[in-house]
């Protein structure tokens, strides 16, 4: 597959690894965080951290838009489900995320929730379509890259004039948690943890563009290296970033100039900012509140919005007190860490937002990486 | 073959007619259903007894000495047909593997039907036809069956559960708890035909390939495999949950750890690419036609050549070794050089945005 | 991780739509957020839409960095 | 009976758990349900080689001339719970007298379960357990298994599918096709109590009774028969479509007439009422625990005396006589002397208001 | 079971056989007919016919109202049950009777209809009531005996105000049936056929009473017994019938006094007068129509009158032209006169009203009395 | 043929309903069609309601013309 298995070539994979160690400065430790699930699958998926110098080590970010959401808006999603007539269409990543009480969408379906899986805005808009008689509502989530195809299919809507369907937005900027990591005390003021660098998002990137991480880089003096999704995409990222360490700069790079263009998708951009607007403040899990991190529907296109139409339940149900997820998003704590670990929290059951998805870095270390922790304490409590 | 005596006055209306519950109701529907379509397509000397239960003489090998096995899966495939087969076929393919997975020969199978009332006859017939094909081009005959009819809405068209029953030749002890630290992981060909070709079917993840379903009947393969080497630890085939899941079956069963070979494990492009395209992983995609054969080293090269000279088994590869691991992990050294854990499946696959 | 994959343009379809190929797997998508997409062209698609065209130019530049970096390695 | 080293760090959770589409998946979820429901219940050691098959040893009887028999059905039936079994227990009573009618003893089941999304597994372990009692009490084991699950609203909460193997005894050879003129017909008990204790759980028919379904496994009561008289011409149990479609299925086979005597065919009185007030006549309503045999006449008063002592044939009568008739009419000399027909059940047995 | 198994004593039968056959001239034949199809089935399922001399023939009349209701009726129930929104509810009876295309109720349901059985009108208004965003129509059908539990079911559905509750009235009455079979030419003019007395409805005379039928024994000049439907019950009829003609009576008798008095229920009568009016003509099949033999509601129920809310087709498709109905009905013919008895024509695809439900003379012959053909003719086309 | 089954009437329930046996078989009817029905009588029970009461001494009656019938005969 042209662009994809070019970038997966074993070869060349080594010697960038062999580079990498033969730059990086074994006097020093090098803490890089990737802030997409997609770089934590690529790093977890490939072993990355096998060929990768032990003196470099990749802290996992908050991952995918699927980790961060709060559990109260899983339990309102179940609750508009919930609702007599209401079809709840949403992606497949969301299905099995638990809610509140162990409680998933999966579950609501098994007891009698009219929930379907789709694999696209024009999917869910066609269940509208299709279904005149009920209440269609798309459980909105993602990052910016997600946010176009639900602006777009509201502006279809508006087009059809579609009386029965209904957007629950949960769309979410990166920026500014990036930002919030960046501001937590731990990273800028008690320097407990150094965060020396991080590795942009590839796709969230494509529609941005680069320039919004310039003010990062200049602000907390980090260097960002924008790259794409494959391993070794992200050994080339990792590589430059440890340059960039090395030669004390903190700038905006792109390793992902294929896709990502300094400026983003204008046409994107143009009709996200018709459809939403900036909420005051967003919660994300594992971070808290996050001020201006959320979007949510504008005036112009109210009737097609959920929370406007059913009065969704604010609550925030706090995850277990015992989840450590702040503190490893922030990298001051790594999974094993967490005494919930393994035992009471696995991929089938999260406690937290690091478990959910196979991005988070409690997941991704528990699917493809807890092998290593039985090499370190052989016959742990660790299950196969 | 036919009644003595013409029973049913009209013929079914295969072209135009559809279930209904009097077809399940033990009435003259019913016999008038399992003559005209189910005995007419299967058609062997124990169902045409016409009992309740088929009768037939006990096969040699087990007057030497062979041991019995038995084994029973259900069908509920969505959609019914699918590039490469159907239901029916499948029943008897999945069935008639999982006996073969024991080294056996199949003998024979049973087979149950649920139908939703309201479903056509001429889609009955269909599947039933492919699956009297299948069973007749496996050698394995369904000797007896069941029909029972639900009411609209208290079933998906068509399920069949069925059953197979084999002869596991003298000296031949196949197991998923045999695996040893140092034995040799095969496979008989490509991962993940079967679960993209069903999936490409599905209309909501509307994409299209031309890649057909696996679905085959392997007790010919195995027949070979076990007749050059009768001292197979394990075969076992990775249906659901795909090769992930069945290797860490085996491993907890045997109490082993497997390490794989990422770059070895054959993957089709296509299936490569629809995997892309829905965040799924191929080891976890499900084959009907493919199997996974454990062996002491010395015997791997052997059954490498049996099996790539087996219609079946042309892509066949050596794709790990069993390693000494209390925590029985399956292992996967990547084509970057690094390691991973392939776990359980974790709940089911769903296709994933991010 | 916002799945997204580099897939070859094969077809315009009305109604701002498109055919694409991943390794001989057939999708149609939607071409709303792009702009000027010719069959041939490869664009980065996410949930039925695509996001972007892949650069060939910058492309090849990153592999050759790549081969660059294998030669002073090896 | 439990695995090397624990899997799941949290139980299932019976008491309010539900079944999703995880347990049906093939993955770890699957894993769970199969090792802390179903191994648990059934427990034995074929079943605990966790293989896709299960293989045991050749009965003795096959290696001194026996023959093999299969037979498979399926259990749809609603509700699942009724005065004198369940869907579990059920599914296990039907498929050991299937194979029993061919005087058969029975050597093991497999059980494939197609179980709708948002069953309570409450309610699932009710019925294994169900299950798992009937197949101890009747020294049968489940050997071998599959759980499937299918999407709320595409499944009627469960299915189970059963299918069972046993032997024949060297010299024994019962037959529907077996019947010959002058031969005695022989029931082993009263008509429609599994019926009508079923009908009385249907709300919709709205009626109470303390009759309790006769569901029991007829094994030893065959066991008995064909020890006093090996010679037996058919064996069969009455199950849909009640006495009167069976032995219209038979006397087909056969190609002989049966005369029945009606005054001789035992009912219980609740069964009676309970048909006169739904205008469903007895002898086409469902046993569960009730065989047909037919032999020659000479063996009828030892059969019946064997029958009679035994629990499950006390209530044992000779119900009539096989006919020379190339029609194979089934007919009957009613309690007022005429006669009638006693024809198939057409269509399925609705309750009737005219 | 009390006041049942009295009246079905095999003992008291052939006395009663002996007595009617003693009794009975042996120069001339009796022929009887009986109009219900309770008589009809009490004659078949016991196997009278076999113990009543040669020289009395029974006669089955129209047999039920599932066999007299016209294809047409049957299509509009089909295409009522295919109404969005619409639950049909009727007597377990009509599932399976075919109306034209052979679609039946039951083959409606499993193309997708929500039809469903019930036992009582009492069910049919609590389906209503436990599904108020849908229509419930009650497909009733039924002679004078199951026409007062429709009236109730109305009265009840005005007080509840029931907005979602239809009645598709086919109930018909028996007298002016036997009226139309006693004034075809056949019976009346050409006198081919002679009918030589009646056995009287059992459990419809419970409710009209026995007063009805005495201006038939004066007009047509024949005895009617009206009697229970046990086979001690028609046996006992069969022999007061022929003392009746034996002794040129013509009088209304009453064998089921236990049951049945003059004036039969007033306040049944009552109530189906208050909801009910007469259609001017009503079709029957093998009859074809039948002046004020049918009832339709009346305008203060208008709005639960099916006929009213929908467009209720009209169409009328005739039995098949090879049928025989009509002549058997009025004792010209017997089933096995019928070409297409028991080849084309079997109780799973009827061709005529005879066939259609047990108690209809071709499917009361073939499901119990066939074994007689065969007898006479040894291996005829009749099959097992 | 109007179904229809002498019961024997156990129970007076509110709203003009009863508890019928017929054989050991219970069964809730409507008594909406009848008046004055009390527990010990046989109703004749249709579609879910009571057509009219049996009479006791009728049947008596009918019984012994059949008692006297089978002495003619015999
Ligand atoms: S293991 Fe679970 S509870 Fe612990 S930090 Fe990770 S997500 Fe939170
Ligand atoms: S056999 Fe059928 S077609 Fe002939 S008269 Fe009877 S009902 Fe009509
Ligand atoms: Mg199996
Ligand atoms: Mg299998
Ligand atoms: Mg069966
Ligand atoms: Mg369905
Ligand atoms: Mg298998
Ligand atoms: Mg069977
Ligand atoms: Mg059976
Ligand atoms: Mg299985
Ligand atoms: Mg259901
Ligand atoms: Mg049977």
């Amino acid at each position: 597959m042209k662009y994809i298995d070019e970038y997966r070539d074993g070869g060349l994979a080594q010697a960038l690894a062999r580079t990498i160690a033969a730059e990086a400065d074994p006097a020093r430790t090098y803490h890089l965080m990737e802030f997409c699930g997609g770089h934590t699958h690529a790093i977890s998926r490939y072993g990355l951290e096998d060929i990768l110098p032990a003196n470099v080590r990749m802290v996992h970010g908050p991952g995918c838009p699927v980790c961060v959401l709060p559990v109260g808006r899983i339990d309102a999603a179940i609750y508009l489900a919930r609702q007599p007539g209401v079809i709840l269409c949403t992606y497949g990543d969301m299905l099995r995320v638990p809610g509140s009480k162990r409680l998933s969408l999966l579950k609501a379906k098994a007891e009698g929730c009219d929930i379907r899986m789709v694999y696209s805005t024009m999917d869910a808009l066609k269940l509208a379509q299709d279904n005149p008689d009920r209440q269609v509502v798309f459980f909105a989530i993602g990052f910016e890259t997600t946010t176009p195809p639900t602006a777009v299919a509201l502006k279809q809507a508006q087009a059809l004039n579609l009386k029965n369907f209904f957007v629950f937005c949960n769309h979410v900027l990166t920026p500014s948690a990036i930002a919030q990591i960046l501001d937590s005390p731990e990273v800028r003021v008690l320097g407990t943890v150094k965060l020396d660098g991080f590795i942009g998002p590839a796709h969230v990137s494509t529609i941005i563009g680069s320039a919004p991480y310039e003010y990062f880089a200049e602000e907390y003096q980090r260097p960002v290296v924008i790259a794409g999704f494959e391993p070794l995409d992200v050994l080339q990222a990792v590589l430059m970033l440890v340059r960039q360490v090395n030669q004390g700069r903190f700038e905006v790079e792109n390793e992902f100039a294929r896709a990502v263009t300094r400026d983003g998708n204008s046409k994107a951009k143009a009709l996200v900012a018709e459809v939403f607007e900036l909420r005051k403040s967003f919660e994300w899990r594992g971070l808290g509140r996050v001020p201006y991190s959320g979007l949510r529907i504008k005036a112009e296109f109210a009737r097609f919005d959920a929370e406007r139409h059913w009065d969704v339940p604010q609550d925030s149900p706090p995850d277990n007190k015992a989840c450590e997820c702040g503190a490893i998003l922030r990298g001051v704590k790594k999974p094993t860490d967490c005494k919930l670990f393994g035992t009471v929290c696995t991929p089938e059951n999260p406690m937290g937002s690091c478990m959910v998805s196979a991005e988070g870095a409690c997941a991704a270390h528990w699917t493809y990486g807890r092998f290593r922790d039985i090499k370190a304490a052989p016959d742990s409590k660790v299950d196969p | 073959m036919t009644l003595p005596r013409r029973t049913h006055p009209r013929p079914l209306d295969i072209a135009n007619g559809r279930i209904d519950l009097t077809h399940g109701g033990g009435g003259r529907a019913m016999q008038q259903l399992v003559e005209e379509l189910f005995v007419a397509a299967f058609d062997n000397d124990a169902l045409n007894q016409r009992n309740d239960q088929a009768a037939f003489d006990v096969p040699p090998e087990m007057l030497r000495g062979g041991r019995m096995v038995m084994t029973t899966d259900g069908y509920v495939i969505s959609p019914l047909f699918f590039p490469g087969g159907d239901i029916g076929s499948l029943a008897v393919h999945g069935t008639v593997n999982d006996v073969a997975m024991a080294g056996a020969r199949p003998l024979s199978l049973s087979a149950g039907f649920i139908i939703e009332e309201g479903f056509p006859l001429s889609d009955l017939k269909r599947i039933v036809d492919s699956m009297a094909n299948a069973s007749r081009e496996a050698g394995v005959p369904v000797v007896t069956g069941d029909t029972k009819v639900v009411e609209k809405g208290k079933g998906d068209g068509i399920f069949i559960t069925t059953t197979g029953i084999g002869v596991v030749p003298p000296g031949v002890n196949v197991s998923g708890d045999r695996a040893r630290a140092g034995d040799a992981v095969l496979v008989s060909g490509t991962m993940g035909d079967h679960g993209v070709a069903v999936m490409s079917q599905r209309e909501s993840l509307g994409f299209d390939t031309a890649i057909l379903s696996d679905s085959a009947a392997l007790h010919t393969l195995v027949a070979d495999m076990v007749a050059a080497t009768p001292d197979i630890h394990v075969l076992r085939d990775p249906t659901r949950g795909g090769l992930a899941s069945t290797l860490n079956e085996i491993a907890v069963q045997s109490g082993v750890g497997i390490a794989l070979r990422e770059s070895d494990i054959p993957v089709r492009p296509e299936v490569k690419g629809a995997c892309e395209l829905l965040g799924l992983d191929p080891l976890y995609v499900a084959n009907e036609g493919k199997l996974i054969c454990i062996c002491a080293p010395e015997h791997a090269d052997t059954l490498l050549a049996v099996m790539r000279a087996h219609p079946l088994g042309r892509d066949a590869a050596l794709v790990g070794t069993c390693v000494e691991d209390s925590h029985a992990f399956v292992t996967m050294r990547t084509a970057m050089g690094g390691n991973r854990v392939v776990d359980w499946l974790a709940g089911e696959q769903l296709p994933r945005i991010c | 991780m916002c799945l997204a994959l580099p897939s070859l343009v094969t077809e315009i379809l009305p109604a701002d739509q498109a055919k694409v190929s991943l390794g001989g797997v057939i999708k149609t998508i939607s071409l709303a957020l792009v702009a000027d997409v010719e069959p041939g062209d490869y664009v980065i698609v996410h949930v039925g839409y695509a996001l972007t065209k892949v650069d060939p130019v910058e492309a090849e530049k990153t592999l050759a960095l790549f081969a660059e970096m294998a030669e002073t390695a090896s």
